[in-house]
C-alpha cells in the first residue's frame, strides 16, 4: 500500500495552500471600499456648485494642468484670474455663461491673443466631465473675479437642462447631445 | 501571573524530571502544560484567539521537535505504535479510541451551547487618515502639517506654558468623562463605552501617531472615522462643534506633556 | 488482409459518411430555420416581407444601425473579464508571471555562481548541479513570457484607460524592455545549448550576461509597478514631468532590492523542490546522493538569501511611510494590519521549516548527537520568536474577554504587538537559523587548530552578546520615543550581521584543516526532510502571492487615483480571506505547471525512444 | 543526580522569582481599617512632616488641581460640568469617614478615599500611586482647612464592630427599623431613591443632590459592602442631607439596617451585559397584563451615560442604568424597559426633536437654589416643599432605538439617533402622554416624526420605579423585521424631566443587541454524533493501518529472516 510520491507531493501541495488559506479565513474580514462620491444632488445651491468646482477644476477636469489662477509672467496658457470680467465683456451681447460654456464645449472658439490654440474637448473623453458638472466648473469661473449665478437648471447653448427653458436665442447650434441627463446619478471626484 | 498555576505546572515537570518519563510523555506534558499556562496562567487573560494562535505555534514545535531525529521519532512512535498493536493495551486502547470521540463531542457540546454573545464586528484602531481636512473652514494638511503651537516650546516658553494650561483646562472640562483624570481611560462613563475610549497613557497609544493625527480624530470623532474603524459604535464626540481650533491643539500638547510622551516624528523625506 | 480491406472500406466510408453528415446538418438546419413560419400565427413564407412583423424587425435592425452609426466611438475605460472579474483575471496572470519571472531571474544567479565555483574547483558535481538548474529555465522561460503577453493584453482589454496612461508615461522605456527581452532570450539559449560547448570562460561571461540582463529587465519592470504605489514625476493631474524621476520613485530601489533578494530564496526552495521531487523518484543511491546535495545546495541558498530578506522589507516600509505616513499607516495598522499577522506565520513557518530540514540534515552524519541536544534550545527560541511575531497589534477577542482584559490591549500582549519587539523577534530567529546552520556545518568535525578551545568561546561570546544586545535594545525601544526607537532597528541588525560575518570569520578558520570524525552521507535522509523542501517551497511561493496582494491592495486609494480614478466594478480592495483564496489557487496553479517543467526536464534524463525500444535489456543492465 | 538538582533548584528559583515579580496580594482593606479605628489615636494633629506636604502638593497640581481647584475649594477646571462637585477642602467637611458626624475624617479615611475613589462620580481611585504618594496627597489636602491644626478637632474614629451573620430576621428587623427611622422618606420604601422629600434635598451648598438608591449598591460612593454601608450610615455623609445614626440606633440595629439595603440588591456588582434576549412566549401578549408576562425573560441591565456627543449635553443623567426584558409572540414583540426615577415628571412634554437649554444657561442655573433654609432638617415638610414646586414643563421619557434597515455586515447608524445615510426607527414614549410614537432618526439633528401607529405600549410607575412596555409587530411597515434567531442593534435613551433632560439632554446607552430567540433551539445531537463518528473512523484507520503495516512488515521479516525492528514511518 504505497502511496506514489507525485501523489504524495500534490498532496502536500494541496494540504498546504489550503492551510495558508484557512489561516486567512480566520483572520478578520473586511472589505476596503473606495472614497466615497460625492453626488451631485438635483437641488445643490450654486455655492455648493462653486465647491464642486474647484475640485472639479483640480482633479477630474484636469484644468489646473495648464491654467494658472493668480499667475503671470511668462505662460503657456491664459491664467485664469478675473476671468469673469473678461467673459462678460469680451464678445458683445454674450453673457459670461455663453462665454464659458462655448469655451469648454468648443474649445478653438476664442483664442486668447498671444496664446495657442491647445484646449482639449471637455465634455468628451478622456476628460469626460457631464454638463452637469461643466455648469459646476462655470459656477466656479464666474467666482473668479464675478459672481456666480448658474444653478442646474440653467441652460445654455449647448445644454437644456430636463424641463429647462430652452437655451438662450442667438446661441450656437447644439452639438454635443446630453447624454446624462439625471442629475442625481452624476458622481463627482470629492 | 497567575503564580498559582504557574507552579502547579512547574511542579508537575518536575515530577516528570524525576519520574525519567520519556518523550511522548514529555511531548504531551509540554503541550498541556503550556495551554494551561497561556489559558488561565495570567491575571489579565489572554484572549481565546491568541490562545489558539500560540497553541498552533507550540504544536508545530512539538511535532518538529520530536520528528526532528531517527532516535527521536523512533522515541515517540515507538510507544505509539506498541499502545496500538500490542495484545496487553487492546483494553486501554478500546477506551482511548471511545474516549476521544467522546471527548470531541462533548467539547461540540460545550461549544453550542456558550452563553449567547452578540456578533461581534472588528474594527480598525488607527485607521489611515486622510491626507487634509477641513476645521472651522480651515483647510488642516494631516501628511505636512503638525502642531502650530510646538514650536513655541523653544521659542516662547512662557506662551507655550499658556497654551498647555488651556489644553488641561479643556480636557478637564470636556474629556475627563471617558478619558479619565489620569487618562488611562477609566472616566466616569467608561463602563457604558464600548470600544472603550483611549487610553493615553499606554506607551503604544499617542506615542506611535502624530499630533496631526490627533487633531483629526480630535476635531472630526467618531462620526469621522471611515468605515472600517465603525463609527458608528465610537462615543468620541466630534470636537470641532465644541471646541476652536486652537483648543483642540493645546489639548493635543496637554496630552503628551502630562503623559510625557512626544508626538511620532516626521519620516524624513528623502531627496533624490 | 482484414486489416487492408479495412482501410479500402475507410477510405469508401470516409468521404460518404462525411457528405451524409453534412446533409444531414443542413437538413436540420433548415428545418430549424423554417419552423418558425410554419408556426399558424405566422404569415405563409410568400407574403413574408411584408408581414408587419418582419417590417418592424427591419425597421428595428435598421434603428441598432443607425444608432451604432450616430454613435460616436467612446473610448472604454473598463471591460469586463468574465465570471471571474478583471480583478482577479489580471491578479491571478500577473502572479504567475511574477513567480515564473522570479524563478527565471534567480535560478541564473545561482547556477552561474555554482558553475564559478565548479570551474574553480574542477569539481564536476558543481558543473552537474549548475546545468541541472539551467535545465529548468529554457521551459519556465517561456511560460514566463507567456504569461507576461498575457498580461500585457489583459491589461490592454480590461484596463485600457489605465494602460494608456502607463504607456504615455512610459513610454520611453518599452523599447529598451524589448530589447533586453531579446538579449534575455539570446543569453538563455547560449547558455542553456552552449553547456560544455564554449570555453568555460566564455560560457560564464554568458551566465553573468543572463543575469545583467535580466535583473535590468526586472528593474525596469519595476518602475512601472512602484510608480502605482508612489507615484513621483508627475504633476498633481498626472501629467508627465520627468520619467526618470518616475521611474526613481520613492519605492523602486527598495522593492528592486527586496525583490532581487526574494527571487533568489525563492529560486533556491523551487530549485530545492526539484531535487527534493527527484529524490524521492530515485531509484540508485547515487541518484539519491546527487539530490540530496542538490536539495541540500537549494536550500542552503534559499535561506543565505531569506536572512537578510527582513531587513529589506523594513527598508521598503521606511520608504513607504517616507513617501506617504498615511500609506504607511494604511500598511502597517490599517486594514491591513492583519495581513502582516497572516504574513508572521507564513515566515515563522519557513524558518521553522529551514531549521528542521538542517536538523534532519544532521541524521546524515553519524555521530551527531552531541549537536542533537541543542536542538531543543534552538526550538524554544524559534518558538517563541515566531509567537511575539505572531501576537498581533489590535486581538480579536470578545467583549467579556476585552473587559477581563481591562482594555482593548492586553497588558503584557501588547507590549509584544508592537514593532520593538517584532524587529527584536525577526533579528533572534535569524541569529538561531544561523546557529543551526553552523551546527550542522560542524556535525561530524573537530577543529584542529591549536586555539580551538578559544575560537569556540569567543564565537559563543560574539553570539551571546549580540543577542543579549537585540534584546536589550528591543527592551530599551519601550522606554524611548517613536522617533528614536525607530531608528533602533538598524544597530540591531548591525549586530546581527556583525556576529554573523564575524563567527562564519573564525569559524572558517576554526575549521580549515577538520578532523573528519564521520563522513557526510550524502543521501542518507528520511523522507520527510524532501517533503519538508517541498513544505518549504509551497510556503515561499504563497509568500510571494500574500506580498503581491498587499502591494496590490495598497494601490487602492495612492496609485495614480488622483488621476486615473479607478471607477470599475472591482476597485474595492477584497478582504483577506478572498485575497488568501486567489493566492492559493494561484499558488497551486503554479504548482500545477512547475510540476509540468520539472517532468519536462526529467524527461531529458531519459533515454530516447528509439534507444529504448531497440535495446531493452541494455538499460536494466 | 548532579543534573537533576541542578533542574529543580532551577525550578525552585524560577518559581520564587515569579512570586517576587508578580507581588502578593496586598491585605484587605478593611483589616486596615479595623484595625486603625480600634488603636488609640493620640490627641495631637497628623499633618505630616514638610517634606510630605511639600511633596503633596506636587502630586496635588499633577493629579488633583483639576477639579479640586488649586485652593482646595473645588472650584477647578472642570467643576463646570460636574455633578456632584468636587470637594471643597477648605470646608473640612468629608463624607465618607469613620469618625462622628459633623467630624474631621482621620488621616486613613482621606487615604482611602484617594485610593478607591468615589464610585459613579468624576473622582477616580488611584491604583497606580504609592503608599507614601496617597498619603502625602492626603496631608497636603489637610492644608486647605485650618481644622485640622486644631487640636481639639483631632478626629476620633468610631468604634465598628464587627459585622454579625444575616439572615432573614435581621433583614425583616431591618426593614422594619428603616421603616421606622425615616430612611424611606428620602430613600423610598423600597430603596430606590424615591421618597417623598427626595425631589427637595440639596446639599449644604444649595445644590440639589438625590437620595442614594439603595438597590444599586455599585454606585454607593463610599463602597458598596456593608461594611461601608453600615460605616455611612453610623457617620452619615457631611454636608449632605443624610445624617449620622450613631448616637440614634444602637449598634445592632445599625447592622440590622445595613443587612436590608444589602439585601435590595442582592449584588454588590452591576451584571451589565451587552445582550437581551427576547424569549417566545405561547400565548399572545397581552399589554393589560403589565409587567408579568415578562417573567420568564432573563433580565439585562445596560449602563446610561450622559449624551455629551452632541450639543445640549447632560453630564450628569439621573439614571445610571435601564433593565430591558423581551418576550415575543407569533406576531408581536414586546420590550420591558425599567429604571428607577426619584420622582415621575408628568406635567410637562417631551420630544427628542425639542430644543436643548444652552449648557451654559443651565450651568448658570443650577447654583441659583438658595441654600435651604434649614439644611441639617431635611425632613421638614416634605409635603409642603413638592406643593410649592410649579409643576416642571419638562417630563419624562424613554425611547428605544433600533436600525430602520436591518445591518448588512458591521455598518450600523451612529448610535446617536442615526446618521444621514442610515437612519434609525426611534419609539419614543412621552410619559405624559397614553402611548408611545414613533420618529426616524438621521442624526440628533434630523429626528422627525414618522408614527405609523405600529407601536404601541403602556407605561406605569411605582415606588420609584418607571415599568414601560413597547410592543410592535414582529414584521411591521415602519422598519426592520424581527427575525427569530437574529440579532439586531438596539440602545435606549431615558429622559428624566426633574433634571431638566430633553431632546439632546438626555442619559442613552451605546449600541447593544437584542436576541429573539428561536422557539426552539437546535439540538447538539447531531453535531456531536457526526464529530464523534468522524474521530472514530479516522482513529480506526490510523490504528488498522499501522495493525497492517506492523503485520506485513512482520512477514517479510519472517521471509528475509532478518532481526531489524520494524520500520516506522513518522
Amino acid at each position: 500500500m504505497t502511496i506514489p510520491h507525485s501523489v504524495r507531493i500534490a498532496g502536500l501541495v494541496l494540504v498546504t495552500t489550503a492551510f495558508y488559506g484557512y489561516v486567512g479565513q480566520l483572520v478578520p474580514q473586511r472589505e476596503v471600499q473606495p472614497p466615497t462620491e460625492t453626488v451631485l444632488r438635483a437641488d445643490m445651491t450654486t455655492a455648493d456648485m462653486v465647491k464642486v468646482g474647484g475640485e472639479l477644476m483640480v482633479g477630474k477636469g484636469l484644468c489646473m494642468t495648464c491654467h494658472t489662477i493668480g499667475k503671470s509672467g511668462a505662460l503657456r496658457f491664459p491664467d485664469l484670474e478675473g476671468v469673469a470680467t473678461r467673459a462678460s465683456t469680451r464678445i458683445p451681447g454674450m453673457s459670461e455663461i455663453e462665454y464659458f460654456a462655448k469655451s469648454l464645449y468648443a474649445p478653438d472658439s476664442f483664442i486668447v491673443a498671444g496664446f495657442n490654440p491647445g484646449m482639449p474637448v471637455i465634455n468628451k473623453p478622456p476628460i469626460g466631465l457631464t454638463d452637469q458638472e461643466i455648469l459646476c466648473v462655470i459656477a466656479f469661473l464666474q467666482t473668479l473675479g464675478g459672481t456666480p449665478t448658474v444653478t442646474l437648471q440653467t441652460s445654455h447653448a449647448y445644454y437644456t437642462p430636463p424641463g429647462g427653458a430652452p437655451a438662450a436665442p442667438g446661441g450656437a447650434p447644439t452639438n454635443a447631445t446630453p447624454t446624462n441627463t439625471t442629475p442625481a446619478q452624476a458622481p463627482v471626484t470629492r | 501571573m497567575n503564580i498559582p498555576v504557574v507552579l502547579a505546572v512547574a511542579a508537575v515537570f518536575t515530577f516528570l524530571r524525576f519520574r525519567r518519563a520519556n518523550l511522548l510523555v514529555w511531548a504531551g506534558a509540554w503541550w498541556v502544560g503550556l495551554y494551561v499556562i497561556f489559558r488561565f496562567g495570567f491575571s489579565a487573560p489572554i484572549p481565546a484567539s491568541v490562545v489558539s494562535l500560540y497553541m498552533g505555534i507550540v504544536s508545530i514545535a512539538i511535532l518538529a521537535y520530536v520528528s526532528s531525529s531517527e532516535q527521536r521519532r523512533e522515541e515517540i512512535s515507538g510507544p505509539l505504535i506498541r499502545f496500538m498493536t500490542d495484545k496487553r493495551y487492546t483494553a486501554l486502547l478500546g477506551a482511548t479510541v471511545v474516549a476521544i470521540p467522546a471527548l470531541a463531542a462533548a467539547n461540540v457540546y460545550v461549544q453550542m451551547n456558550v452563553p449567547l454573545e452578540p456578533p461581534l464586528f472588528p474594527r480598525t484602531v488607527h485607521p489611515a487618515s486622510p491626507t487634509e481636512i477641513t476645521v472651522h473652514d480651515k483647510k488642516i494638511d494631516l501628511d505636512a502639517g503638525e502642531n502650530p503651537f510646538l514650536e513655541l516650546a523653544v521659542s516662547h516658553p512662557e506662551e507655550f506654558r499658556k497654551h498647555v494650561e488651556n489644553g488641561r483646562r479643556v480636557y478637564y472640562q470636556n474629556c475627563v468623562f471617558c478619558h479619565g483624570d489620569n487618562m488611562t481611560a477609566n472616566g466616569m462613563f467608561v463602563h457604558g463605552l464600548d470600544p472603550i475610549p483611549t487610553n493615553f497613557a499606554d506607551q503604544g497609544a499617542i506615542s506611535i501617531l502624530r499630533d496631526t493625527y490627533l487633531f483629526w480624530r480630535i476635531s472630526k470623532g467618531g462620526p469621522g472615522l471611515p468605515e472600517e474603524a465603525a463609527p458608528w459604535d465610537t462615543a468620541m464626540p466630534a470636537w470641532e462643534k465644541f471646541l476652536t481650533e486652537e483648543e483642540i491643539w493645546d489639548t493635543i500638547l496637554f496630552l503628551y506633556e502630562f503623559t510625557g510622551q512626544k508626538p511620532r516624528a516626521r519620516e524624513e523625506v528623502h531627496t533624490q | 488482409m482484414n486489416g487492408l480491406s479495412n482501410r479500402k472500406l475507410l477510405f469508401v466510408l470516409g468521404p460518404v459518411t462525411g457528405l451524409v453528415m453534412f446533409g444531414a446538418v443542413l437538413v436540420i438546419a433548415t428545418f430549424l430555420t423554417n419552423r418558425e413560419y410554419t408556426q399558424p400565427y405566422r404569415a405563409p413564407a410568400a407574403v413574408v416581407d411584408t408581414t408587419p412583423r418582419a417590417a418592424g424587425l427591419e425597421a428595428e435592425r435598421t434603428a441598432a444601425e443607425a444608432t451604432a452609426r450616430a454613435t460616436p466611438y467612446v473610448e472604454a475605460e473598463y471591460r469586463a473579464f468574465p465570471v471571474v472579474g478583471s480583478r482577479v483575471a489580471i491578479w491571478a496572470v500577473a502572479q504567475l508571471h511574477l513567480l515564473f519571472a522570479a524563478f527565471v531571474l534567480a535560478v541564473p544567479i545561482f547556477a552561474v555562481l555554482i558553475e564559478a565555483i565548479g570551474y574553480k574547483t574542477g569539481d564536476k558535481r558543481y558543473d552537474r548541479l549548475a546545468y541541472e538548474f539551467t535545465k529548468l529555465l529554457s521551459v519556465s522561460f517561456s511560460l514566463t513570457a507567456t504569461f507576461g503577453a498575457a498580461l500585457t493584453f489583459m491589461l490592454i482589454i480590461l484596463y485600457p484607460k489605465f494602460t494608456n496612461y502607463m504607456m504615455s508615461v512610459f513610454s520611453p522605456t518599452f523599447l529598451p524592455y524589448v530589447g533586453l527581452f531579446f538579449a534575455e532570450a539570446f543569453f538563455l539559449y547560449t547558455y542553456y545549448y552552449g553547456w560544455g560547448k564554449f570555453h568555460p570562460l566564455v560560457h560564464l561571461a554568458l551566465g553573468i550576461g543572463l543575469n545583467i540582463v535580466g535583473t535590468a529587465i526586472m528593474f525596469i519592470a519595476n518602475a512601472w509597478l512602484t510608480f502605482m504605489m508612489s507615484p513621483n514625476g508627475i504633476s498633481d493631474a498626472g501629467a508627465l514631468i520627468s520619467v526618470w524621476e518616475a521611474i526613481y520613485n520613492f519605492t523602486w530601489m527598495p522593492i528592486n532590492v527586496h525583490r532581487v533578494i526574494a527571487n533568489v530564496a525563492f529560486g533556491g526552495s523551487v530549485a530545492a523542490a526539484y531535487a527534493a521531487f527527484k529524490f524521492l523518484q530515485a531509484t540508485t543511491d547515487e541518484e539519491r546522493a546527487h539530490y540530496d546535495w542538490m536539495g541540500y545546495i537549494g536550500n542552503f541558498v534559499a535561506i543565505i538569501a531569506f536572512l537578510p530578506l527582513p531587513f529589506a522589507g523594513y527598508w521598503l516600509a521606511k520608504e513607504i511611510y517616507a513617501y506617504s505616513q498615511t500609506l504607511g499607516l494604511t500598511m502597517m495598522g490599517g486594514a491591513f494590519s492583519w495581513l502582516f499577522i497572516i504574513q508572521a506565520v507564513l515566515i515563522g513557518n519557513l524558518f521553522l521549516g529551514a531549521n528542521y530540514y538542517l536538523w534532519l540534515g544532521m541524521g546524515r552524519v553519524k555521530g551527531a548527537q552531541p549537536v542533537q541536544k541543542f536542538v531543543k534550545y534552538l526550538l524554544i527560541a524559534i518558538a517563541i520568536c515566531f509567537m511575539v511575531w505572531a501576537t498581533p497589534r489590535s486581538i480579536i477577542a470578545t467583549v467579556a474577554e476585552i473587559r477581563s482584559m481591562g482594555g482593548s490591549s492586553h497588558p503584557i500582549l501588547g507590549f509584544l504587538g508592537v514593532m520593538s519587539a517584532k524587529n527584536t523577534a525577526v533579528n533572534i530567529l535569524i541569529l538561531t537559523t544561523y546557529m543551526s546552520f553552523l551546527l550542522y556545518r560542524r556535525t561530524g568535525k573537530t577543529a584542529t587548530v591549536a586555539w580551538a578551545k578559544t575560537g569556540h568561546t569567543a564565537q559563543l561570546l560574539i553570539f551571546a552578546s549580540a543577542a543579549i544586545f537585540v534584546i536589550f535594545l528591543g527592551v530599551y525601544g519601550y522606554f524611548v520615543e517613536a522617533s528614536v526607537r525607530i531608528g533602533l532597528s538598524v544597530p540591531q541588525v548591525s549586530a546581527v550581521l556583525f556576529a554573523m560575518v564575524a563567527i562564519t570569520a573564525i569559524d572558517y578558520f576554526l575549521y580549515r584543516r577538520p578532523k573528519m570524525t564521520a563522513d557526510v552521507r550524502w543521501g542518507h535522509m528520511p523522507a520527510i526532510s524532501q517533503y519538508v523542501l517541498i513544505f518549504i517551497a509551497v510556503t515561499f511561493t504563497w509568500l510571494m502571492g500574500l506580498m503581491g496582494y498587499v502591494r496590490s491592495g495598497l494601490r487602492q486609494h495612492w496609485h495614480v487615483y488622483g488621476v486615473i480614478r479607478d471607477t470599475s466594478p472591482d476597485a474595492f480592495t477584497p478582504t483577506l480571506g478572498f485575497a488568501t483564496q486567489v493566492v492559493s489557487v494561484t499558488v497551486l496553479a503554479f504548482f500545477l505547471l512547475i510540476g509540468f517543467v520539472f517532468w519536462l526536464a526529467s524527461l531529458h534524463d531519459l533515454p530516447d525512444f528509439d534507444q529504448r525500444s531497440s535495446h531493452p535489456h541494455e538499460r536494466s543492465s | 543526580m548532579t543534573s537533576r538538582l541542578i533542574g529543580l533548584s532551577a525550578l525552585g528559583y524560577l518559581a520564587v522569582v515569579i512570586a517576587v515579580l508578580c507581588g502578593a496580594p496586598s491585605g484587605p482593606m478593611e483589616a486596615q481599617l479595623r484595625a486603625l479605628a480600634l488603636s488609640d489615636v493620640e490627641a495631637q494633629p497628623d499633618l505630616g512632616t514638610e517634606a510630605q506636604r511639600e511633596s503633596g502638593k506636587v502630586l496635588y497640581a499633577k493629579y488633583c488641581v483639576q477639579c479640586h481647584g488649586e485652593k482646595g475649594d473645588g472650584a477647578g477646571d472642570a467643576t463646570l460640568h460636574l455633578l456632584p462637585r468636587p470637594r471643597d477642602f477648605t470646608t473640612g467637611k468629608f463624607k465618607i469617614r469613620t469618625t462622628p458626624s459633623g467630624a474631621l475624617p482621620t488621616h486613613q479615611d482621606l487615604v482611602n478615599i484617594i485610593r478607591r475613589g468615589m464610585p459613579y462620580t468624576s473622582m477616580p481611585a488611584w491604583p497606580n500611586l504609592s503608599d507614601q504618594d496617597v498619603s502625602n496627597l492626603a496631608y497636603y489636602t489637610k492644608t486647605f482647612s485650618p481644622d485640622f491644626s486644631v487640636a481639639e478637632s483631632v478626629p476620633k474614629p468610631l468604634e465598628f464592630p464587627a459585622a454579625p451573620a444575616s439572615t432573614s430576621e435581621t433583614i425583616a428587623l431591618g426593614k422594619k427599623l428603616y421603616e421606622e427611622n425615616g430612611c424611606l422618606k428620602c430613600h423610598g420604601a423600597l430603596g430606590r431613591g424615591d421618597g417623598p422629600s427626595a425631589s427637595t434635598l440639596l446639599d449644604d451648598l444649595g445644590y440639589p443632590i438625590r437620595a442614594a438608591d439603595l438597590t444599586q449598591p455599585w454606585t454607593f460612593r463610599g463602597g458598596p459592602t456593608r461594611q461601608d454601608i453600615f460605616r455611612t450610615m453610623t457617620t452619615g455623609l457631611n454636608g449632605t442631607p443624610m445624617p449620622s445614626f450613631a448616637d440614634a440606633l444602637p449598634a445592632e440595629q445599625r447592622w440590622a439596617i445595613t443587612d436590608f439595603i444589602a439585601s435590595l440588591s442582592g449584588s454588590e456588582v452591576p451584571a451589565y451585559t451587552n445582550l437581551v434576549v427576547a424569549k417566545h412566549a405561547l400565548d399572545p401578549i397581552d399589554l393589560a397584563k403589565g409587567a408579568e408576562v415578562f417573567a420568564s425573560a432573563p433580565v439585562a441591565r445596560f449602563p446610561i451615560v450622559g449624551q455629551i456627543m452632541e450639543p445640549g449635553r447632560q453630564f450628569n443623567p439621573a439614571a445610571t442604568s435601564v433593565t430591558v426584558q423581551a418576550i415575543y409572540d407569533a406576531e408581536s414583540i414586546a420590550l420591558l424597559v425599567r429604571w428607577h426615577d426619584s420622582r415621575a415628571d408628568r406635567t410637562g412634554k417631551a420630544d427628542p426633536t425639542l430644543p436643548v437649554p444652552l449648557e451654559e444657561e443651565v450651568e448658570a442655573a443650577k447654583p441659583a437654589a438658595a441654600p435651604a433654609a434649614d439644611p441639617a432638617d431635611p425632613f421638614a415638610d416634605p409635603a409642603g416643599a413638592a406643593a410649592e414646586a410649579p409643576p416642571s414643563e419638562f417630563n419624562d421619557a424613554v425611547a428605544i432605538q433600533i436600525p430602520t434597515q436591518a445591518p448588512t455586515g458591521a455598518r450600523k447608524p451612529y448610535f446617536i439617533f442615526g446618521d444621514a445615510q442610515n437612519s434609525v426607527d426611534l419609539w419614543f414614549f412621552d410619559l405624559a402622554r397614553p402611548d408611545p410614537l414613533q420618529f426616524t432618526g438621521r442624526g440628533s439633528a434630523d429626528v422627525v416624526p414618522n408614527d405609523t401607529g405600529d407601536v404601541t405600549g403602556v407605561a406605569s410607575y411605582d415606588q420609584g420605579e418607571w415599568s414601560v412596555i413597547f410592543k410592535r409587530p414582529l414584521r411591521a411597515s415602519s422598519g426592520v423585521a424581527f427575525v427569530p434567531g437574529g440579532f439586531l442593534p438596539v440602545a435606549f435613551s431615558v429622559w428624566d424631566g426633574f433634571s431638566r433632560e430633553r431632546g439632546n439632554s438626555r442619559g442613552l446607552t451605546a449600541w447593544y443587541s437584542v436576541y429573539v430567540e428561536p422557539e426552539v433551539v437546535p439540538s447538539a445531537v447531531g453535531p456531536m454524533v457526526r464529530t464523534a463518528l468522524f474521530l472514530l473512523v479516522i482513529e480506526l484507520a490510523v490504528i488498522g493501518w499501522v495493525r497492517w503495516s506492523r503485520r506485513s512488515a512482520a512477514e517479510r521479516q519472517g521471509r528475509e529472516g532478518g532481526s531489524h525492528p520494524a520500520a516506522t514511518r513518522a
